[in-house]
C-alpha cells in the first residue's frame, strides 16, 4: 500500500534543478517496496524536509499549496508507518501532532481562534517551506557554478613569489659612545676605601668598665657603664664593646652577669674577693 | 596588437608567479610602492586582455588571480583534483550560511527544522568555505558562522552579491532576519542549540567521495 | 584583437593548469588525440602572443610551459628592507673595535670582561660596519677586525679621531693597550679565539627590536 502511495505522488518535481544534482531530488521519487517507508524517513532531512517534499509534489508554487490537504498527506504518512509498527523519531511525530492542531485550528470558526490565528501560522509554515526550497535550490545552483577544481583550474606550477628580508641596521654615535662609556665602567678596577669612623677599642673598654666596678660592689646596668655625652655614632660602638668588655671580665672571675629576662636589661658587679 | 606597458606586463607576471590570490594592495606592495589606482588600471587591462583567452583573470572576494576559462572544463576535466563530495546536509547548511551569514546553529536548524550534526560545520570549515565569525550577543552568546574569501574563490564569485539568485530571495523577504520568537510559536522546533550532537543525521553528514570521472 | 580560436585557447590553458612542461605529443594527446600540426601552429600562436607581455611560452628540451619573462625574474624574489637597531651587545662591541682597531675577538673578550658570541660580529659584517683586517701575527694567528668606511658614514664621523671623548678617556688611561701577557698571567682572558661560541651571552647579543617607525 505504501508503495502505491508512492507511485501515485512519484511525478516529476515543479522545481527544476541543474543536472547532476540527482542527490536534491527527494527519496520518495524512486520506486521502492513496501517495507521501505522507514529508509525513506531516513533519508528526508527532518519532519520539515518531508512536508516540502509533498508539498512539492501538489505541482504549484510553493506559494499556493493547499495546506489542508498538506497536512492531510503528512498525517496519512505518519499513520502508515504506525501502522506497520515503524519506529518514528519523535520530532515527526511532534510535528505531527502540531499539524493535527493547526488543522482543527483551520477548520473552526474564525472568531473563536486564539492568537495567533490559524490562518497565519499556515502562513508561517508556507513561508518555511518557501524558504526551506530556496534555499535546497540555492545550494543546488551554488554546486553547480565553475569550481575550481573541477571546472576551472588555477596555474599548475606557479613560480612563487619570495620576499627576502634584508636588516637594515641602525643604531646612532651616541649609542656608540653610550656602549663604550658602560664596556669601562663595567671592567675598570675598583678602589674601595673604608672611612675612618670613631669606635670605643676592647681595651679601653675594658679598662673603663673595670674601673667603675671597683667602685661599688652594687648590681648596675650596663648601660650605666657607658660614657654620658658619646655621638650616637659612637654610642653604638661603646655598648658593643662595653658587652664585650664584660664578658671578658666574667670569664677572668672578676665579675658576674645578669639578666632577669630576654632583651632585659643586662646588669654587673664586681665578685669580690 | 601594441606591448602592454611595463605596470601592466609585471602585474601580469606578479599574479602568473603568484602562489596565492593577491589584493590590489599586496599587488601595490609587491611593486614597490606604486599607487593601486594604477594597479586596478592595470588589472582591468589585463581582465580585458583575457577576457576571451584560454584563461583569464578574476577578482574574488577583492582578491585576484588567474585561471583557466571555464569553457575549456570538459578538456582539463580529465586532470583534476580530486574534489570532496559534500553531503547534502553539507551543501545545505553551506548555503544558508552563504545566504543569511553571519547565522548561529540554532537560525541555521531553524530554517532546515532539523538538527544539524557537528560534523557537518566542521566538513565546511575544514574545507576553508565557512569560519566562525565571533558570537552573537544575545542570551547565551551563541558563536556565528560566515563564509570566508576561499569560498568566493572556489565558487567562482566576486563577491555576495554574486550569490545565484540573492536579489531575488532579499525581495521575496525569504532572507529576512529570522524571528526566533515566531518561531518558538510554530512549536515544532529542533532540541536547543549544542544538545544531541550525535544523534541526528551523522551518518548522512560524513559521506564523501571522489566525483567519478 | 581578434579572439583566439578553441585549440589556441585550449592549449594555453592546458599549458597553464598542468604542473610540469608538456610536449607537442602529450598536448595532442590530452586534447583528443589532434594531429600534431594543428598543436604546433598553436603553440607557435601563443609563443608569438605571448612575446612582449610579462609572461613567455618557451620550449626547454621539447617541453613547452609558461614562465616568468625575463625582464620581469626580479619580481619574483624582492628584498624587503627592514630596520634593526643595533643590541646593546653588538653595540659595545662595535665601540671596541672602533676604538681599539685593529682587534682580536679574544682582545674585545678581555676588553668587555665577557665573552662574545659569534653572532655578533657576524651581525657588525652584515652591517657593512665592520669588517676583517687580516691576522694577527701571534701564537694562533687570530683574525683581528676594524671598522670600515660605512661604520663613519652611519656614524656621521669623519675619521676614527672624531670619536668624541676619545681624548678624555685616553687621559684617564682607559685606552691602554692591553698588555696580554699580563692578561694571561692574570688568567683574566676569555676562552681561545673562536671557542666556545655557544655558551655565553648568546641570548643577550641576539636580543634586537624593530625601530617604531
Amino acid at each position: 500500500m505504501i508503495a502505491e502511495e508512492t507511485m501515485e505522488v512519484s511525478l516529476p518535481l515543479a522545481l527544476t534543478l541543474p543536472e547532476g544534482e540527482e542527490d536534491w531530488i527527494g527519496p520518495a521519487n524512486e520506486q521502492r517496496s513496501e517495507d521501505a517507508l522507514y529508509l525513506e524517513l531516513d533519508g528526508w532531512e527532518g519532519p520539515l524536509d518531508l512536508l516540502l517534499d509533498l508539498a512539492r509534489r501538489q505541482k504549484v508554487d510553493l506559494r499556493q499549496i493547499s495546506i489542508l490537504a498538506l497536512v492531510d498527506q503528512y498525517l496519512g504518512y505518519i499513520d502508515r508507518a504506525g501502522a506497520l509498527r515503524l519506529e518514528l523519531a519523535a520530532d515527526y511525530l511532534v510535528m505531527a501532532a502540531w499539524l493535527a492542531y493547526l488543522k482543527s485550528a483551520l477548520l473552526l470558526p474564525k472568531e473563536e481562534q486564539e492568537e495567533p490565528s490559524a490562518e497565519e501560522l499556515a502562513l508561517r509554515l508556507q513561508w518555511r517551506l518557501q524558504r526551506l526550497g530556496a534555499m535546497r535550490e540555492a545550494a543546488a545552483r551554488l554546486m553547480a557554478r565553475d569550481r575550481i577544481g573541477r571546472d576551472v583550474f588555477l596555474r599548475g606550477a606557479p613560480e612563487g613569489l619570495r620576499i627576502d628580508r634584508k636588516s637594515l641596521w641602525h643604531s646612532s654615535a651616541f649609542e656608540l659612545i653610550q656602549a663604550y662609556g658602560q664596556v669601562k665602567a663595567r671592567t675598570a678596577p675598583r678602589i674601595y676605601q673604608v672611612r675612618d669612623r670613631m669606635v670605643m677599642t676592647l681595651d679601653s673598654a675594658i679598662d673603663r668598665v673595670s674601673a667603675m666596678l671597683g667602685v661599688t660592689l652594687e648590681w648596675m646596668d650596663l648601660r650605666d657603664f657607658l660614657p654620658p655625652h658619646a655621638e650616637p655614632s659612637l654610642r653604638k660602638s661603646v655598648l658593643a664593646s662595653s658587652f664585650v668588655a664584660a664578658l671578658e671580665l666574667a670569664r677572668l672571675g672578676r665579675a658576674e652577669i645578669a639578666q632577669e629576662e630576654i632583651f632585659g636589661p643586662m646588669r654587673l658587679r664586681r665578685i669580690s674577693r | 596588437m601594441t606591448a602592454p606597458d611595463e605596470l601592466v606586463r609585471a602585474v601580469e607576471a606578479t599574479l602568473f608567479a603568484s602562489e596565492e590570490a593577491m589584493s590590489v594592495e599586496a599587488l601595490a606592495a609587491h611593486l614597490g610602492g606604486i599607487e593601486t589606482a594604477q594597479v586596478r588600471a592595470a588589472l582591468d587591462e589585463l581582465t580585458h586582455h583575457y577576457r576571451e583567452r584560454g584563461i583569464r583573470l578574476v577578482e574574488r572576494g577583492k582578491l585576484w588571480h588567474f585561471e583557466t576559462a571555464p569553457e575549456m572544463a570538459h578538456l582539463l576535466r580529465r586532470e583534476r583534483e580530486h574534489l570532496r563530495r559534500l553531503s547534502r546536509a553539507a551543501t545545505e547548511v553551506l548555503a544558508i550560511i552563504a545566504y543569511h551569514e553571519p547565522v548561529s546553529r540554532a537560525e541555521i536548524e531553524s530554517i532546515r527544522g532539523v538538527q544539524t550534526a557537528r560534523g557537518t560545520l566542521d566538513v565546511l570549515m575544514e574545507a576553508g568555505w565557512v569560519r566562525m565569525a565571533g558570537r552573537r550577543e544575545v542570551p547565551g552568546r551563541p558563536v556565528i558562522y560566515a563564509t570566508t574569501t576561499e569560498f568566493l574563490e572556489h565558487f567562482g564569485l566576486a563577491s555576495r552579491r554574486d550569490l545565484p539568485g540573492i536579489d531575488e530571495l532579499r525581495a521575496a523577504g525569504l532572507l529576512d532576519a529570522i524571528d526566533e520568537t515566531l518561531e518558538d510559536a510554530m512549536q515544532f522546533d529542533g532540541p536547543e542549540e549544542g544538545d544531541g550532537d550525535d544523534r541526528a543525521e551523522a551518518d548522512d553528514d560524513f559521506i564523501s567521495g571522489d566525483l567519478p570521472d
